[in-house]
């Protein structure tokens, strides 16, 4: 594993929604080294306010050597983020982090809630590229409206999965919460990839110990490095504190004590 | 790996250029630049972004008598120019650290200086004589600002009697090069600093974190589990360096300046200050690669200025009205 | 003149909204927003930028006995998110504040606090004497960051006993309520604030600016003419936070919360923590509208959270694990 | 008197040098009210980092409700500034100071070295507008080179003026200093306006006094206010302490204590 510190040319900005925003930059090292679940920290700014990198899951990574993030606009980095032109050169540093492990051949099903999304579209790509029968693998994706949510569907059907989504206000398929759909999915897969909101996690990762299901899990905290040196990012495991940058941000749910996160 | 900023003339100049050695006590560095205790990891997770040959010297994250867990998250929030760190000095207890970490760590050539950190005066001792002798090891840098768990939690480092005991003790317990790194959280921190030279200190190491706090209006809770933290970056830089220039003034050991070192520039002020040497903290995590262009820009600096050697701008701040 | 930025609207949410009114020992505060001396001139200098009349208090600058000149240029400089200043306390002195300034501060129906400043505990006193019965002074901020000239000169506020002194001195020189400013360059302010709340304060106020340096690599000279200077701004925010917090629930004074404050949400901070109202000070500089913003934005606050009283949430930070 | 915050949209972006950047922006009511002298304090980025403003002198006021600023890239806060876009909104204060007094009938003599041009072009289109004969006054000019000199040379030629050169690398006019430049100018004039590096204003300051030659100064000092709060501004004056943001920028020179400032 190897990661490098890159200024990266932004090369496109594409807005899915009104604070939803696609970057993809030029960064042929970090490009062919990615891994599905894997993140990089960017620097949003060269000034010192916001002081610290932002971390974001690689969306896209692609073989002509760029790579796209996708997220959505909370808090003055990404807002600064969101507002960089094309042509802007932006110090990355990546990839991080353990991805997923997607090495069996078993149907399996992808779980996505808002900008949980992002790594599994790269995620999706890869097992597709695996020469695997996507039809027969689940991707169930929730966010709050059709405008968020359409066009990323759109992408994994491409891919040949059988796509569900969940809308908070209903406008595009389930009305609700995306755990809602699992029921009817969970007996045809082995496997489960998550990412998301805490919430809709913690169900997920509920649902497939009933149900017997290995659950693979992507997890968002406060990092300040992002290469294990700062020792900040911890959650609570099962057998003690884990550091999401370095031993994940994908862990087996099993490892994870759901409720003192 | 590093992306290859640098062009061969400026390669040149790195094997041409002025002399950047400095000296702490017996200790020689190559450079200036260390990176600072809790900011470096154990310089193996900078292995591919840092030539860890380029460093000064690295100094690990402090290590303790027994393993410690740390402070439940949250742990790191950010702040302006700056950061909060409650990590809770997590760490692997000197024993691991000498069975899984000194390998790695000596097969650099750049000196490693560990951070050492107790509950009690016996503690600090027993940490230093475990390490005396260690192959690989270069020098203890005696971390103060720790709770004194037997005087009811209040620091070390806020004591000039207890500093100087914890300072005795670890010289006592090592033959090794002895740097006692101050807190800034005290009113007269030159004090703290007479009383550790007395004590038998080869060096200073200033400043640790300034004591802070941050609130989430919306939930109404600390930002950090352990409510209090370790402020750190670019925002406490003129108070690091204030204290490094005091320091300076009043104590004839070496003094090495630390807070918020993120530019060549930022170096220099120290060094003009009376610092002998830096360490860069915080800045390793928004820029990897600072302290090595620091490494550079010191260069570069010394040439502009037309001096040949590092040592003959230490201290020369000039003060006078001319 | 300000620029209106509110509508129609968000000015009737500020006749019907919650009670933002608190009280700091006799003095009733109409919102806990005031500004900070030094920071805000006699507040006519902003007279065309902010409504006066929105604000909660107004600290005039520092005043002494005698006139005083101030330091030498340069007198600030800019910092990582902060600011470093050392005006040296340039001030026209109490007989012509009172003689030249006060009228106009007396047709503001806003409450004007006047920070005052000595080189001794007798000339603390004196210049209280003369400003009691002053029409339009509502309130005594004592400024207890300046040196003691008697005493080598150290600050009368790193010393409990100093602190106490001059309280004494002014508290019985004046019957106006009495707010005592800490320092925050001591190793325990909390000590500080229980002195002073012995000796008679009716508030404490925190905090007033680190001491902090910068160089110029250049000239290899100090920023600033005095050397040192005062750090301020949001750089300080996370120190004066966690002093605020830990005052506050040492002493039964009330707590004005001072350091780095720009937006309603760091106001909130300080309240939650304890403050029972809060001053805005370098943010003057850089967003001459930031006091009145914060007015506003502490009653959006208030009616996101449900809340119909400011003096609700002071003090009402959840540190407990739940 | 009276000063404004206000958000105001950027209108124009002009590189006059690489590093010599001209701004123009809608401000009505900063534009109604400027006098040539005074400057605008400008929030580079609504960050904190840098967190002061930045004093700018009004190099154009126009009736259209413009101002025009003129300034090189030196710092962080003026690169900043200079990649500002088209478009964005910015916080200025002002207009700021006491400007030039220009109330007399007899030729003047204006000044500028470097970016100490910006506040004279304003100044020279409030005296051509007053109805003088523009001929009969001088303009001096200095700058680094042709480049940086030759787009505002013009601008005072347009209004009549009859302009002189000066460039450290002899690429237009004279080569070197602009106070050179003085000796056939003074005795045919009453009053200078200078704006520019201090050892040159300092030398102008010289002959004005020996010639008996009543001459106005600009000065610069570090700001953090520029509103008279905070008291950083001072120089000394022969009376002490001066205020330069309150008290001036523009000063009478016979006020200032040249020796100490
Ligand atoms: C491994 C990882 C991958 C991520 N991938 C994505 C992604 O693909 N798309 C996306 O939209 N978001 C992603 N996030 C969350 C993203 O990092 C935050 O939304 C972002 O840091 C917010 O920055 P801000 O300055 O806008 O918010 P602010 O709230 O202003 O940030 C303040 C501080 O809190 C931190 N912070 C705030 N929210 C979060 C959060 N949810 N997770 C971690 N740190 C946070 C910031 O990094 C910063 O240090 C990921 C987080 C992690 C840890
Ligand atoms: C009244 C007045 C009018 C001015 N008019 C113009 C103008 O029309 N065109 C122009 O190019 N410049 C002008 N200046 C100078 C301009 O303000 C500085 O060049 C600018 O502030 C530099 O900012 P920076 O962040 O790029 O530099 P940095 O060096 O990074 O700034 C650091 C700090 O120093 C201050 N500073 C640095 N240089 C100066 C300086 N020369 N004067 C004042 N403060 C300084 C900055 O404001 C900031 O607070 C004027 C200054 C004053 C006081
Ligand atoms: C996350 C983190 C962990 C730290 N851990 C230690 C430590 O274990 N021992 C120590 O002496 N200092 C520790 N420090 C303090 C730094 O070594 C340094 O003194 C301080 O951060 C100021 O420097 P900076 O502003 O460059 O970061 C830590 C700092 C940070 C930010
Ligand atoms: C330029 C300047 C002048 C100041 N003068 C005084 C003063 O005269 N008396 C005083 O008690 N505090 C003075 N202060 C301190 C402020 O009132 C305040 O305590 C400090 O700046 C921290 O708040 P801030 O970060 O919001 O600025 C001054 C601060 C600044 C920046
Ligand atoms: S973010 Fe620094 S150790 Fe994980
Ligand atoms: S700049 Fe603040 S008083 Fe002049």
């Amino acid at each position: 594993m190897s990661e490098f510190q890159q200024k990266c040319t932004l090369l496109a900005r594409d807005c899915l929604a009104p604070d939803v925003v696609r970057l993809t930059f030029q960064a042929p090292k970090i490009a062919v080294t990615a891994r599905p679940g894997q993140f990089v920290m960017v620097r949003v700014i060269d000034g010192l306010d916001p002081l610290l990198r932002r971390p974001f899951s690689i969306h896209r990574s692609s073989a002509d050597g760029t790579i796209s993030l996708l997220f959505k606009v909370i808090g003055k980095g990404t807002e600064i983020l969101a507002q960089r032109c094309v042509g802007d050169q932006l110090d990355l540093v990546g990839p991080l982090g353990k991805g997923f492990d997607f090495s069996g051949e078993q149907p399996v099903c992808l779980i996505g809630g808002g900008m949980g999304i992002a790594p599994l579209l790269f995620l999706a790509e890869q097992l597709e590229q695996s020469g695997r029968e996507t039809q027969k693998d689940h991707v169930l994706l929730g966010a709050r409206n059709k405008d968020e949510l359409a066009p990323l569907a759109e992408e994994f059907s491409a891919l040949g999965y059988a796509v569900q989504l969940a809308s908070d206000d209903g406008s595009v398929g389930h009305k609700g919460f995306i755990p809602d759909l699992l029921d009817f999915v969970l007996p045809s897969v082995e496997q489960v990839y998550t990412c998301g909101p805490h919430l809709m996690m913690e169900n997920i990762v509920g649902q497939c110990q009933q149900a017997e299901v290995s659950c693979q899990v992507s997890l968002e905290t406060h990092m300040a490095c992002g290469m294990g040196a700062c020792l900040g990012c911890t959650v609570h495991g099962k057998r003690g504190l884990v550091h999401v940058c370095k031993q994940g941000p994908v862990f087996n749910a099993d490892v994870l004590a759901w409720g003192e996160i | 790996m590093k992306e290859d900023y640098m062009n061969p003339a400026e390669e040149i100049v790195l094997c041409t250029g002025p002399d950047v050695r400095v000296q702490i006590g017996s200790l020689a560095l190559r450079n200036p630049v260390m990176t600072a205790s809790g900011t470096f990891g154990y310089a193996r997770e900078f292995e591919n972004l840092v030539d860890l040959e380029r460093l000064g010297a690295i100094v690990v994250k402090g290590i303790s008598l027994q393993p410690k867990p740390g402070n439940p998250p949250p742990r790191v929030v950010e702040t302006a120019c700056g950061m909060l760190n409650a990590i809770g000095l997590e760490n692997v207890g000197v024993d691991r650290f000498i069975a899984g970490k000194m390998k790695y760590l000596r097969s650099l050539t750049t000196p490693v200086v560990v951070n050492i950190l107790g509950d009690s005066v016996e503690e600090y001792g027993e940490i230093a004589r475990r390490l005396d002798g260690v192959e690989g090891v270069a020098a203890l840098e005696v971390n103060i600002s720790c709770p004194n768990v037997k005087k009811g939690g209040v620091a070390f480092g806020t004591m000039p009697e207890m500093a100087a005991r914890v300072t005795e003790a670890v010289r006592e317990a090592s033959g090794l090069p002895l740097i006692v790194k101050l807190s800034p959280n005290v009113t007269d921190i030159v004090l703290m600093a007479k009383a550790v030279e007395e004590a038998g200190a080869d060096a200073v190491s200033l400043i640790n974190t300034l004591i802070g706090m941050a609130i989430d209006p919306m939930s109404r809770k600390p930002r950090l589990a352990n409510v209090i933290g370790g402020l750190s970056g670019p925002a406490i830089k003129p108070v690091a360096l204030r204290m490094v220039w005091q320091v300076a003034q009043a104590v004839a050991l070496p003094v090495i300046g630390i807070g918020g070192i993120t530019t060549a520039d930022d170096a220099v002020e120290f060094m003009l200050a009376g610092a002998s040497a830096i360490q860069v903290g915080t800045a390793n995590f928004y820029d990897p690669s600072a302290a090595e262009n620091i490494v550079q820009g010191i260069t570069g600096y010394l040439q502009q200025q037309g001096e040949d050697r590092l040592v003959d701008i230490i201290g020369t701040l000039k003060t006078g009205m001319a």
